[in-house]
């Protein structure tokens, strides 16, 4: 347990000691050889890397300590809009530490391996259905990976049209997540912003002022960052097909939709999953986490290579695939957790999915209707999933929204997230997803309005939050402004 | 539903405060049309009981590294994971927290972050690391964009020896960023001056080896070649075995100015290639180059030490399309493992697992080498893969060889056309004598 | 994480919400009965049991936050003498979670697990050789258990000599830890105190005048629970033997002498040990531990049956022992801590089992050099693996050994055991363990001389101790003068 | 050495802070003679790796319950545990922790075992609990205990329905602690009146029962049994199935005493017998004859709600020769086990289990009674657990049934001679039809 007055935890290399280990080898089995007879001499170090030298009871503990210094999906609610925090099942840690599964080398002999390109197979086919694509790839590593694979694929498609010269803008709207644009710069595209309306929908005006010849395609997520449904998504998709565009989705918001309606069905032509928000998948802290990116028909024949098919009764890669884009990343993604994304979809069946998307959207309702009347609600719509407050009405008391969030840790609660979308001033963004309980819904209530009154009557102890905590508020433009960025002793 | 925590009363409740009759109406802004009228045609649930059953017989259709013994290596390495890394990844503050954006209610992920940055930049020899990105092959591509944003240069020269894998991955990058990438250099022995003159030119924004390379072979020459490099405005990228860094000089040593790979041998379980962690590290100068999350040391109200996110103006969530990376999402848990890792072994383990690798890999070379059937393949020292020439059909005694319970080696004409009669071998520490015995002797009867 | 103003975790019970739950099962797959048509209907409940009624997420963060609520030896020091809160390997955990181990029948046909069996026998071989025993039982769950096992031994013993009316008594010096007396009392002996002397060790004197016809044995921790190594153990045996007695090893303490001295060689007739100190299986919170009891030749036809026997190249269970004492628990005892024990001794190596005592030896004695300036020492004698000092000194100015107890907890340092062993007055008892560091000693150290001095300056602080935690002082008195066992919602 | 942590300039900075010159001389006051001389004769030290490999084979020796289609029970049963149990036990908070002498330090064990003792108490319809005892069989001999204290008589008669594991156990201890042990009673159906006056009198401190018994039958006249015992002055103890309890009226409706018994079944692995735990619950007038650790609620300095160990007059470490048992050490990680069960379960959980172990057992019986070969053994209504009676040397049967992959049923005649020709079955949910047919199938073979 953390002690109140814990100093903190000292960096491990501080708790080093020469000569102590963590760790010990069987002795060597084999006739050894001088190193300096088989390694090139100059190229041998001369000095050992410093490295923590730490008991294996020193290594537990330093890293049990820092654990207790985090919250977590296990230790408290945290409705971090955009990040779907779920509960991660204990199931999917088992199945995925099984070493028929965790001690598999890539490069082993198909025949050794059916069982690991059957979950492949069938978790591509399950996301197919899901999403009402017609064909996945695994191998995204993550959300953003997914978008530039995505993109790729897009621009390959031009390309064999001729018209990758041509095509050379991604419309993205004011409201997209920041990979959005990143992913379509980096694959070389012009990114052209299009505004939201009043109702946080996409304007469709703009749009057709900005959509054209140029147009490779306009990235989307739907719901949106804001929570909201793109209520015109048929006529957006017209006007994107008609110019000859392809329309992108960000799945990030995919959790409020399971089982209600798809994406696929929606006009979209690639879109990516991220099996570590929607499919229960952990974030672990930063990550690991898999995009997976669906294809209509027309862009099969880009998807990346390898792809896992059925013969008859077996499984096997294939890589004749002319067409393919190539890899983008080593081997077939992140397969662990791939299979938790399978692990889940199994457990919860159809009816489980599609009360995951009812309660997700049911959770985040109650909780706008029960915080509306304390924040400003730039959009007042029903929502999805998810809903975005302004902390305007704090800020002109001197209360930032970055002071409330703040604040809220000290509830043992994490903060929603802030400063995003752009498009929403102070913005709040919240995602309390259907695994949470109407009571843990209702603490949470009683906090933000605790904060609001907080705000009003004391804005000095937002200011000043957090208080308990093992550390007070950190001070990140000094962290920016000299960089420590490693430990010197 | 062991998964859902409303019943139907809360929902009732619910429904009631916000003023709807029913969920339904809730997905009333969702066009009529698009609305499914069905159920989702997937298999029918299954409770746990079943699942892990159903899941545990799936897994047994597969032959782990456990099961069988593991000559496979190219860039995924059958290295021991300490009991005490899965202990650790398995505590849930850590794995099932998210990036750690408020700082305060997450300085468990950051300090350990700042240790794996600490340990990288020792390994490698450099100044700033990361905090991971997806993988080896990605953090090549990273690397490479970093060389050619702080260029402004588009081409790429990379050795035949860096990892095909990630090479493969580079190929589609270049292809669709519009880089050009020229596959040469080394991998046969070192190149001449001229070679390097031909290859590195003023057009160069980088030039990428791997080290120890992907036929094992420890390459001479890199810190010449970062002359060259460097004599023509261009970068030196080393892609390292981060395990072989133990023994070996530090790239950072060597004139390189990106040191980047794959992480997945440091205390990382092969998991059927993923998921793993690419690591980067560079020189101070192009920190702000650097794609991916950084953490970094600073102090809380009070004075008391904490650590945050920091440099994130490089960041697509505040530069948008002018950040240096999209990567958002990156490999945090399994750099969690590496830091672990690195962390039980210390210096001197990392220096042991190494040395154990390399005799091994030694030992079962000369082996093979008695065998008659079996020459040698590429020239050079090597670390712990090595490749030999045999006289038979590689991919065929490949599959040969799962019937005695043996996992590789690897034919290389996979990825070198060219080398259509040599095989990869690799030893980790794992392989025991009687184990790397039993190899020659069954390789003896099949060849 | 714990916040500090949490208000506490509330009893599962009050998070239940009729209709919830964390689990489901299969369905029915066979044709089913109305259950009053198989089970008598006047036996069916009328009422459900209450139990909570939650998510799967509610019960992991309820529990997770109760764990965090825990002092342990992964999160901190805990020198509590005489429990030896060593590190516990996690590689244990690992074996002992093995489905080969975990999921075993104890019914199952011997040729079904033979493994186990083997893990059975080498374990009592090992024993054997560790404590110079000559058989080992794996029967008694802990160490207490093993005592009255012990006991029930020594009973049998003397009632086939003829002497089991006349050898109504046992010895117990008076620094004996309690499970001793008790033990010796439920097995039908009269328990009979032998005073220690000014050495702590065993008054020879005082024992030759309680020794006689009438003795069964003597019970003796060695090093006792003063962390004194008996130095008259020879003559101590020899008296109790002459006498016709036998002599019991209370284990708890053998810690300091793997390796180094055995219990065999110093004329113990029976002993027991704790696997869950010596041997490093984790306490678990109270429990499960494991007691083996070891005997010399001449009371191995009493151990508990059955014992695995070895034929050739497989093992079995012998059933057909005369002269056993029967069982005396289910089965084979804690199996699954046998198997951490075991798992242990392997990986540890003579040398290492030696290098234990040692270190343990060693740290204890360095703590007893820092600190026997700043409390009374009693018995200012090299001590062995743990080490008794009073507070008497701080008593006299009003802080009581319990004040300084409930201070160190500040810290994140467990205390010390306190208030025992009886024969020191203001007890607390150290040991530290040799998986601890000098570092983590040398924190401990700073801690107790700041305490001493506290003592001395400012004794409301301890009385008031402890303030950094989750609860204040709590109320003991109050909880057995109105038992609250059980929610009542 | 890992887990070591001095290191020799530790050793020997702290050597000079003692005043010695070397380890050995920490030692000098153990009698030279008593010093070895030379090492242990053990195993050879086994690095991690080497270990985990080896006792992976030994495991791998054994055949567990996934490899095999149980059908064993009498008392330890393969019932699911879910995957959550495993993962909160799995928290080094929980199980690296002593027994919670330091309250403030330790609430966390406290409050669990504070909601297991509600839990208990709410299942078996009695007023306190214990924090658990080592197992079943050492919990009917406390209740035995705990009877003869308060009855002060010394004769305890025995179901011969009760456990044989338990009836041994329980035979041990009167043997050594002078109490007269009367099996008798029951199992064949109801006793008489008469019967019950002989066995009961008043010398006798309680009549023990099981519930469901042992061969599984749901005995009827446990309110009658109640009723002679209590007229006599006797308890009555009751050795329950806490998964049965889910269903079936709990002991304290039926006048009982004292229930206790194995709480494994209750979210704890089979672990080849043990560790498991006891439980034990009994009137609220015996609170303080109850043997081992009990949790009570109480406030802090500032009347904040905590919990504390209390009640420990009763125990050894106070009460030395006069404590209520010897017991120190109990099975607190096990019943935290059945506590995060039951709060998975919850009560309709609970009912499922059991119903679904008893429909099964109720199909198997009637498939099995169609084979010749085999009729039906004890009568009445039974639980999940059930005899007949084959045409086959059940002992025979019982090995010939491994190459089946089935383990079970038990045979009889190792516990009740006079049984030899009947077997145990016990079918828990875990068990699909299809896996009872398979055993129809190949039992109608083998008959
Ligand atoms: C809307 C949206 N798009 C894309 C992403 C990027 O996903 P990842 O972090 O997996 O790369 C995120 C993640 O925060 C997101 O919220
Ligand atoms: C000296 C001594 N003897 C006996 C015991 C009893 O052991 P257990 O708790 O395993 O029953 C203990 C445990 O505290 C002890 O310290």
């Amino acid at each position: 347990m953390r002690v109140n007055n814990t100093a903190g935890v000292k960096p491990i290399f501080a708790e080093s000691v020469p000569g102590r280990t963590g760790f010990s080898l069987p002795a060597l089995d084999v006739p050894s050889q001088p190193l300096s007879a088989i390694l090139p001499a100059d190229l041998l170090r001369q000095e050992p890397p410093v490295l923590p030298e730490v008991s294996e009871l020193g290594v537990v503990r330093h890293f049990t300590r820092l654990s207790q210094l985090n919250h977590s999906v296990d230790s408290g609610f945290y409705p971090l809009g955009s990040c779907t925090m779920k509960y991660n099942p204990k199931i999917n840690e088992d199945v995925a530490g099984l070493d028929g599964f965790a001690d598999l080398h890539p490069l082993q002999p198909e025949e050794t391996c059916q069982g690991a390109l059957q979950v492949i197979f069938e978790l591509e086919q399950y996301l197919c259905e899901i999403t009402g694509m017609d064909a996945f790839t695994l191998q995204p590593a993550a959300g953003a990976h997914g978008e530039l694979t995505g993109l790729m694929l897009i621009k390959a498609y031009h390309r064999q049209r001729g018209e990758a010269a041509t095509r050379t803008e991604v419309i993205v709207p004011d409201s997209a997540h920041g990979t959005n644009p990143a992913s379509a710069a980096m694959c070389g595209f012009k990114v052209v912003e299009v505004p939201s309306n009043e109702r946080g929908n996409v304007d469709i005006a703009a749009l057709r002022r900005v959509v054209g010849p140029q147009t490779a395609a306009l990235m989307l997520t739907n719901p949106n960052t804001l929570g909201l449904f793109e209520e015109n998504i048929l006529e957006i998709a017209e006007i994107v097909h008609e110019a000859g565009g392809l329309l992108y989705y960000d799945g990030a918001n995919a959790n409020a939709i399971l089982g209600i309606a798809r994406p696929g069905d929606m006009g979209f032509d690639v879109i990516h999953l991220n099996l570590h928000k929607t499919f229960a998948a952990p974030h672990g802290g930063g990550g690991p986490g898999a995009g997976p990116v669906g294809v209509k028909r027309a862009l099969e024949p880009f998807l990346p290579l390898p792809r896992v098919i059925k013969d008859a009764d077996s499984y096997r890669f294939n890589y004749d695939l002319p067409q393919s884009i190539g890899k983008v990343k080593g081997f077939y993604g992140n397969f662990l957790v791939a299979l938790k994304a399978y692990t889940y979809i199994r457990q919860m069946g159809a009816a489980g999915l599609k009360a995951v998307a009812e309660n997700a959207v049911l959770n985040a309702n109650y909780l706008l209707a029960q915080l509306k009347d304390y924040f400003d609600l730039p959009y007042p719509r029903r929502c999805m999933h998810e809903f975005v407050l302004s902390g305007s009405r704090q800020k002109a008391n001197g209360v930032k929204t970055l002071d409330m969030a703040k604040r809220l840790l000290d509830f043992g609660i994490h903060a929603p997230t802030i400063y995003f979308p752009l498009i929403v001033e102070e913005a709040m963004m919240i995602e309390p997803t259907e695994t949470e309980s109407k009571q843990t819904l209702d603490e949470f209530v009683q906090a933000m309005r605790q904060i609001a009154r907080e705000a009003e009557e004391s804005p000095e102890l937002l200011q000043q939050a957090p208080t308990k905590l093992p550390v007070s508020r950190l001070d990140e433009t000094a962290a920016a402004r000299n960089p420590d960025l490693r430990w010197r002793g | 539903m062991a998964f859902i925590a409303n019943t139907p009363a809360d929902q009732a409740e619910m429904l009631a405060a916000i003023g709807v009759a029913e969920i339904a109406e809730l997905f009333a802004d969702i066009p009529a049309s698009l609305r499914l009228t069905r159920e989702l045609n997937l298999p029918a649930p299954e409770a746990e009981p079943i699942l892990l059953k159903n899941l545990k017989s799936l897994a047994a259709r597969n032959i782990s590294a456990g099961e069988a013994v593991v000559f496979l290596g190219a860039g995924t390495y059958d290295h021991y994971v300490p009991s005490v890394v899965g202990h650790i990844l398995g505590r849930s503050e850590f794995y099932t927290a998210y990036t750690p954006y408020q700082a305060e209610i997450s300085q468990g992920t950051l300090q350990a972050i700042y240790e794996y940055q600490t340990m990288i930049c020792n390994l490698t020899g450099l100044d700033v690391s990361n905090a991971s990105l997806y993988d080896g092959a990605t953090a090549v591509v990273e690397a490479v964009l970093m060389a050619t944003g702080a260029t402004r240069r588009c081409k790429v020269v990379v050795s035949a020896g860096l990892n095909p894998e990630y090479r493969r991955v580079l190929a589609t990058y270049c292809d669709f960023l519009d880089l050009q990438l020229v596959v040469g250099l080394l991998s046969e022995g070192e190149p001449s001056a001229e070679q390097l003159h031909d290859l590195v030119d003023e057009q160069t924004a980088a030039v990428i080896v791997q080290y120890p390379n992907f036929f094992g072979q420890i390459e001479a020459g890199i810190e010449q070649l970062a002359e060259v490099a460097h004599a023509k405005g261009a970068l030196l990228i080393c892609a390292a075995n981060p395990i072989a860094l133990g023994l070996l000089k530090p790239p950072g040593e060597l004139g390189v100015d990106i040191a980047c790979g794959e992480g997945q041998a440091l205390g990382n379980r092969m998991a059927f290639g993923g998921p793993h962690l690419g690591y980067l590290a560079c020189r101070e100068q192009y920190l702000r180059r650097m794609p991916g999350r950084i953490v970094g040391a600073t102090t809380d109200a009070s004075g008391k030490r904490g650590y945050v996110l920091t440099l994130q103006a490089r960041e697509q969530h505040i530069r948008r399309q002018k950040a240096t990376s999209n990567i958002c999402s990156n490999q945090a848990l399994n750099a969690l493992a590496a830091t672990v890792y690195l962390s039980l072994l210390g210096p001197q383990g990392l220096a042991q697992v190494a040395e154990h690798s390399v005799q091994k890999a030694h030992y079962l070379y000369n082996q093979l080498l008695q065998i008659e059937g079996i020459s040698p393949g590429l020239p050079g020292p090597f670390f712990h893969e090595f490749t030999v020439r045999v006289k038979a059909n590689p991919e065929e005694l490949f599959s040969r060889l799962v019937e005695y319970g043996i996992l590789g080696p690897l034919p290389l004409a996979r990825y070198y056309p060219e080398l259509s009669d040599l095989v990869l071998f690799c030893v980790t520490e794992q392989r025991t004598k009687e184990e790397l015995d039993y190899l020659v002797k069954v390789l003896g009867g099949l060849l």
